[in-house]
């Protein structure tokens, strides 16, 4: 998934070869990770794909079924790799990933402890930010979970990156071997309190913590803990919210009472074919929020580990 | 004038009224009025009685009186009009709705076996069955909640925890047991459920009480519950106008007694009928559309509208409003101004009834209405010439536009002029630019002050022990509202 | 304010009169009360304006001063004067105003308890609501601050719609002389837990009452408290997100790379010719969101009476 | 190469920065090595042997490092590079900064009197200095929290109530008193302190201690805080792009360690430094720009970069990037393409900055500057031609656009073809609808798949005991992001 291989980083001349991990594009919403196999086949509802079709093409290609549907091969990376794994739990998405790894301040190189791994969604976005030479070690208390988590990064071609262990953070803490050598600390635990006096000792100074709780409660309980060591405690929620986008016949006619009631002709855009479309001038491009979205995540709370007295 | 309390037999559903919406929208549907059953004398007498303070508030169900009717906690939300013989259909059976006669607004039911069989009868509320929106809310969100007392890793959930057979059940239930006694039975049956944490147990029980003893719960219907139950299940047919978005057109439109306000209501009558409610009888609220046929506001006889505040609604099509002269009642009169304010710009989202009806109907449907006989016929009556007349020499005091497929600025610019200087206006759309345009054209014209465009931004809780945060589910678009003050033009 | 008395309500013939309130609009952020006195001036950075000048002028009228600058007279509303009552406490805003009266049920009619008064603005948005035959009761703990809420109710013609009492209602409770014949209450109280079971007594069946609390903590103990006689009970969030609109010049010439980071000619459209502008071929609307905004006000908490068991 | 390690006695600061980027915008600045007093090689040990594991990450400052000064808790932001003769000016005085080297990042200085006159000295924190972001928020919200406890019924503040007058106050100091002693004087000399609510007495120590005995926190320069200072300080120099947006740019766009991010950074460099951060020395950034002046990027210099990173930030003209021959340095090669690339749409709202002084510049001023000597002259250097070549042949490995000016269509209509098939891309905009129309042409044109317009929303909180709530002030508004991923066409 991530271009620590050289001869894996997508390019003009890499293709798809057998044995690798693409993502198959169907719509925005409907993908699925496969390993290419020069003698399996991908049956959807649009027809059979053979995988022997596929290899020999460049990523981003349109392949076509033996009905004449098709879908596009896509080169993974993190975020497609959010929307295609197993939810072995409440996984977290692209807005909070994105703000945890920018705040915990992690970069190549650094050391993560996580804890715990759930589906691995944030882990593989901070193997991405640790790479080449840094390191996430993440904790699941719940033993099958971790194996999942690593046949996942085995799948995705993280193992040099990641390491799962098995362990009850909240019960045990974080394991001695780590202490004073974390850059950041990241939490998903439901009293994620317990974990903070284990975190605090494997943190590097000025090191920070983030942990994610989907109460406010959890989140007083924790801010409360971290204030005797640790500073510059902030709690932030983070959404994102989607826009759609159609396009419209501005329509001068007189329309008659009766019809305005009746729903537009509405037309979107993805299903839309592009040849009837060229005439721009008489077609306004409209975009308005989705309506549903997700309202709430969980709330994260960051601590700075206070330097030493 | 006097006898306009009408009373029928017909129970209506969101979900019928739809139907009959959708086959049959170009029809601007005027039922002729039904000989009432009950006289009005014993409703009006009944009534100030019960609400000697407040007759247009009452708190008691009556005979004809709208309703609504939220199934297991706004699982199914149907409107319908009480009468002996109407009847809600739970499941597979149908049930008079005589015995919710009289009761208070608040009221919850539920299936008991009586004499005659099963029907509805009153709970006497205790505390646990304090059942509401947040644990709703609760039960969407499995993973989200990680139990500090125990965790999930010893249970396997396997369907083979239950020993009652679904054949037990209905054993039981034919020897006349409760939907309680079996959602006691269940319980008592499940080989996980004392393993489950408490929050779990919480809802299973909940889950039980659903399927074996839904509740029904009587809400009066008023913009509030109205708006909510719309917004919930159809949104497409109110123009997705969430609750917030409807009370700040209130707001910014100075909605009160004695005001005559002016509305373009292309959300089913929903606006007309906000605006009726906070004018109480007084003053007037003129329902304007472009060209010949008015807009359909069915939703306006949902509100149990006296005879003053149905009086108080009128229609009249933009032509006549903007034209120099009264025209007395020309019924199909085509005007060049009326035809000139429109040029609607489709770009709304809502889709046909029967996309609706696949996407987020209820799979459990509704009684057959037993006729089709509508309240508040005289609801939109056409204004009469000295009404228009007196809007024309006063002005409106505020304007509303809700009318999501239209071009803003087309209607307001016809609009606009009617109202009185000073007055506020308030327009709700879909699309941001539309309004920014329109916004734009208002000051290049000089025409408005204030001007200002909002979104309003609405987030609900849930706030239980240990459990407390936003819902995880939002709706998280709200309209857009461009709202200002009309002023004096000297030229 | 309100046009209950038929005299005073606005229309094509009402102008302004000596003696009305009216609202001095210089721009959108910058509005005044005024009452109108034949004989006084208002004085302010445009010049001095006479109020004689004013008298016989249509409401919405643009009035000069001595100098020739120029403000709109308008005639008030709740919320206009929302926008320029004097502070005495933090006030509410359109946004929960709206959202309270709406979801408290407030028609024309209703009987209506409040408690505090503070600087009396949502009390006029419900003294509206309520009116002509309703009455809004409300109290404040604070002698001097009802009795200049008193002071403003009668500026603004709200006097047969409001009473205000000075009371504790944490440590009294509302007056018994309510019990059973309110509508609606609402709690504007640091510790509404302490009025809830007085507010409750003052409920008529299935009234709904509404608690404002800027505190999670303070909903929390509220929504407890409510949980043995209310049902229905909901706690929201309601804000209002501003947007503003600019025109932009359509610049299709090439820009050289140096000029890129200069800011571009900006031109706000409240502040411009409307003669300049004709040429609309030339010009687009832009419209994003004010990046300033309330974030936050209150919690609205809301439960209604449970039905007599 | 290996000399690159430029140690300056230039201290630096947002407020200095940008007086020089408004003089002197059109001018890229390419100021020449100069010959550092101390040697690499002495900082490369100095910091292998304190940083062995994460040399690139290290949490002690260094003569010649560049740091952020946090006075007060963030109500001055200043950036400077540290020397044994950088002044940082707090009040009306000059302190060295050379007690700031060799320290850890997170601590925290304050004045002290000792034997050569006050200076900077390490503060050892004790639980009860955690001051934080919350309590900043809360000390705005004067009205908003109701105290629970006493009520401010019987407090008049008519500034009677403190007895030492500002000739006392200067009289302690003379006398060598500390900050800290002259805040406990004021609460021993303050009428009502003793009446005042704990809360309220909280708020007043605070405000005391931040006047008397302002606080200096260091803080390492990382994309995080850079961001976060310029965003408060200066947000029309980044083009209003708030962190979550920018955290969100380099997600959508997979930046990481070997790949090769094709940026437009019209916001000043921000973007450019936070790929190069995300890249740790391996891969490359290149900064592409339209026309003959490459775009400006002085906040590279911010970032504590090495040499190996600086030397991975490139930028190129689009004119090169685009021509299917490598020019060698053709140094103001004009172009067709380049200029094609070019239809920006005025409306940004950044402002002179001239402007940006009066309205947030802080009124206590800098030090002046020493030396104009800037780090990393190395970064930002044009691409050789090899590097081109190699950029051309395998395609960049993303793109991000930034350019809040410019129309979003026309720079990726010619960029997107620069990028690998399968590439992700992400475009940062104010503006909402040149995003959509820019998805439109995209989808028409078959570039791309998987498109979204998203806006993030970003909410911070107080937690506090019983005040806990979010922020009362808010940014409400984070910019647009389209993102997508570039698709293999045929054609």
């Amino acid at each position: 998934m991530l271009p620590t291989d050289e001869l894996k980083k997508i390019s003009f001349t890499r293709s798809v070869r057998d044995g690798d991990l693409v993502i198959v594009y169907e719509r925005h919403d409907i993908m699925k990770a496969v390993k290419v196999c020069e003698g399996s086949t991908l049956q959807n509802r649009f027809g059979v794909f053979k995988h022997s079709d596929w290899i020999g093409k460049p990523f981003g290609s349109k392949v076509l079924s033996n009905k004449g549907g098709f879908i596009y091969l896509l080169a993974p990376t993190p975020e497609l790799w959010t929307l295609v794994l197993s939810h072995r739990t409440q996984i977290l998405y692209i807005a909070d990933i994105s703000f945890v790894i920018m705040f915990l301040e992690v970069v190549p190189g650094c050391l993560i402890l996580e804890s715990g791994t759930g589906s691995g969604s944030l882990t593989t976005s901070l193997a991405r930010a640790v790479a080449p030479t840094g390191h996430v070690y993440t904790f699941d208390f719940h033993e099958q979970r971790a194996s999942s988590a690593r046949e996942d990064f085995e799948k995705t071609g993280l193992t040099s990156l990641v390491s799962v262990g098995v362990r009850d953070i909240q019960g045990q803490g974080f394991p001695e071997e780590f202490v004073g050598l974390a850059d950041s600390v990241f939490l998903d635990l439901p009293q994620p309190w317990l974990a903070i006096p284990s975190a605090e000792r494997m943190l590097k100074q000025d090191g920070v913590l983030c942990s994610f709780s989907p109460c406010i409660e959890q989140v007083q309980r924790s801010a409360e803990t971290l204030q005797s060591k640790f500073t510059d405690i902030r709690t932030f929620e983070v959404l994102l919210r989607t826009y759609e986008v159609k396009e419209s016949k501005t329509d001068s006619s007189q329309v008659d009472g009766s019809s305005v009631g009746l729903p537009p002709c509405k037309r979107r855009l993805r299903s839309k074919d592009s040849d009837d479309m060229h005439d721009d001038s008489s077609t306004t491009v409209m975009v308005r929020p989705c309506s549903e979205a997700r309202g709430h995540t969980g709330y994260l709370t960051f601590a700075r580990l206070r330097c030493p007295s | 004038m006097v006898c306009g309390m009408r009373i029928s037999w017909f129970l209506f559903s969101v979900d019928s009224l739809f139907w009959c919406l959708g086959r049959a929208r170009r029809v601007y549907r005027r039922i002729g009025k039904t000989s009432p059953k009950y006289p009005c004398e014993s409703f009006k007498m009944s009534s100030s009685i019960l609400q000697s303070e407040s007759p247009r508030n009452p708190r008691l169900t009556w005979e004809g009186c709208s309703v609504l009717l939220d199934i297991n906690d706004g699982d199914r939300l149907v409107f319908a009009r009480l009468s002996p013989a109407s009847t809600l259909k739970i499941g597979n059976k149908s049930f008079s709705l005589k015995p919710l006669i009289g009761c208070p607004f608040g009221s919850l039911f539920q299936i008991e076996n009586g004499g005659n069989g099963p029907h509805l009868a009153r709970v006497m509320p205790s505390r646990e069955e304090g059942i509401n929106c947040q644990e709703m809310e609760e039960m969407k969100e499995e993973q989200v909640i990680k139990d500090e007392l125990r965790d999930n890793r010893a249970i396997v959930d396997n369907n083979k925890a239950q020993s009652l057979s679904s054949e037990d059940i209905d054993a039981m239930r034919s020897q006349g047991a409760t939907g309680d006694e079996i959602v006691e039975a269940l319980i008592a049956n499940s080989a996980t459920f004392e393993k489950k944490t408490v929050f779990s147990q919480e809802k299973y029980r909940l889950r039980k009480q659903k399927k074996y003893a839904p509740r029904v719960l009587l809400r009066r219907p008023f913009t509030r519950s109205i708006c909510e139950a719309y917004f919930k299940k159809y949104p497409a047919r109110i123009g997705f106008l969430r609750l917030d978005a409807l009370s700040l057109l209130l707001s910014f439109a100075n909605v009160t007694a004695n005001s005559d306000v002016l509305v373009v209501d292309l959300v089913g009558g929903l606006l007309t009928g906000a605006v009726a409610e906070r004018l109480g009888g007084k003053g007037s609220v003129c329902n304007t559309y472009v060209g010949n046929n008015p807009n359909p506001m069915d939703i306006v006889r949902i509100f149990n509208f006296d005879d003053e505040i149905c009086s108080r609604i009128m229609r009249s099509p933009l032509a006549e409003l903007a034209s120099s002269q009264v025209e007395n009642s020309k019924p199909n009169g085509e005007n060049k101004v009326g035809e000139q304010a429109s040029h609607p710009v489709n770009m709304d989202e809502s889709s046909l009834p029967s996309t609706d009806q696949s996407s987020d109907l209820n799979s459990e449907s509704i009684v057959s209405p037993l006729t089709k006989v509508f309240k508040c016929a005289k609801a939109g009556d056409k204004a009469p010439p000295e009404v228009i007349t007196t809007w024309k020499e006063n002005g409106f005091t505020s304007l509303i536009i809700a009318a999501p497929q239209s071009d803003a600025w087309s209607l307001v610019k016809d609009l606009l002029p009617l109202v009185a200087n000073s007055a506020p206006f308030a327009i709700y759309h879909q699309y941001l630019q539309p309004l920014a345009t329109c916004m734009h054209k208002l000051q290049l014209e000089k025409m408005a002050i204030s001007l200002q465009i909002s979104e309003p931004w609405l987030r609900e809780y849930q706030v239980l022990p240990s459990r407390t945060h936003p819902f995880m589910q939002m709706n998280a678009f709200g309209g857009y509202i461009l709202s200002g003050i009309k002023i004096f033009n000297h030229q």
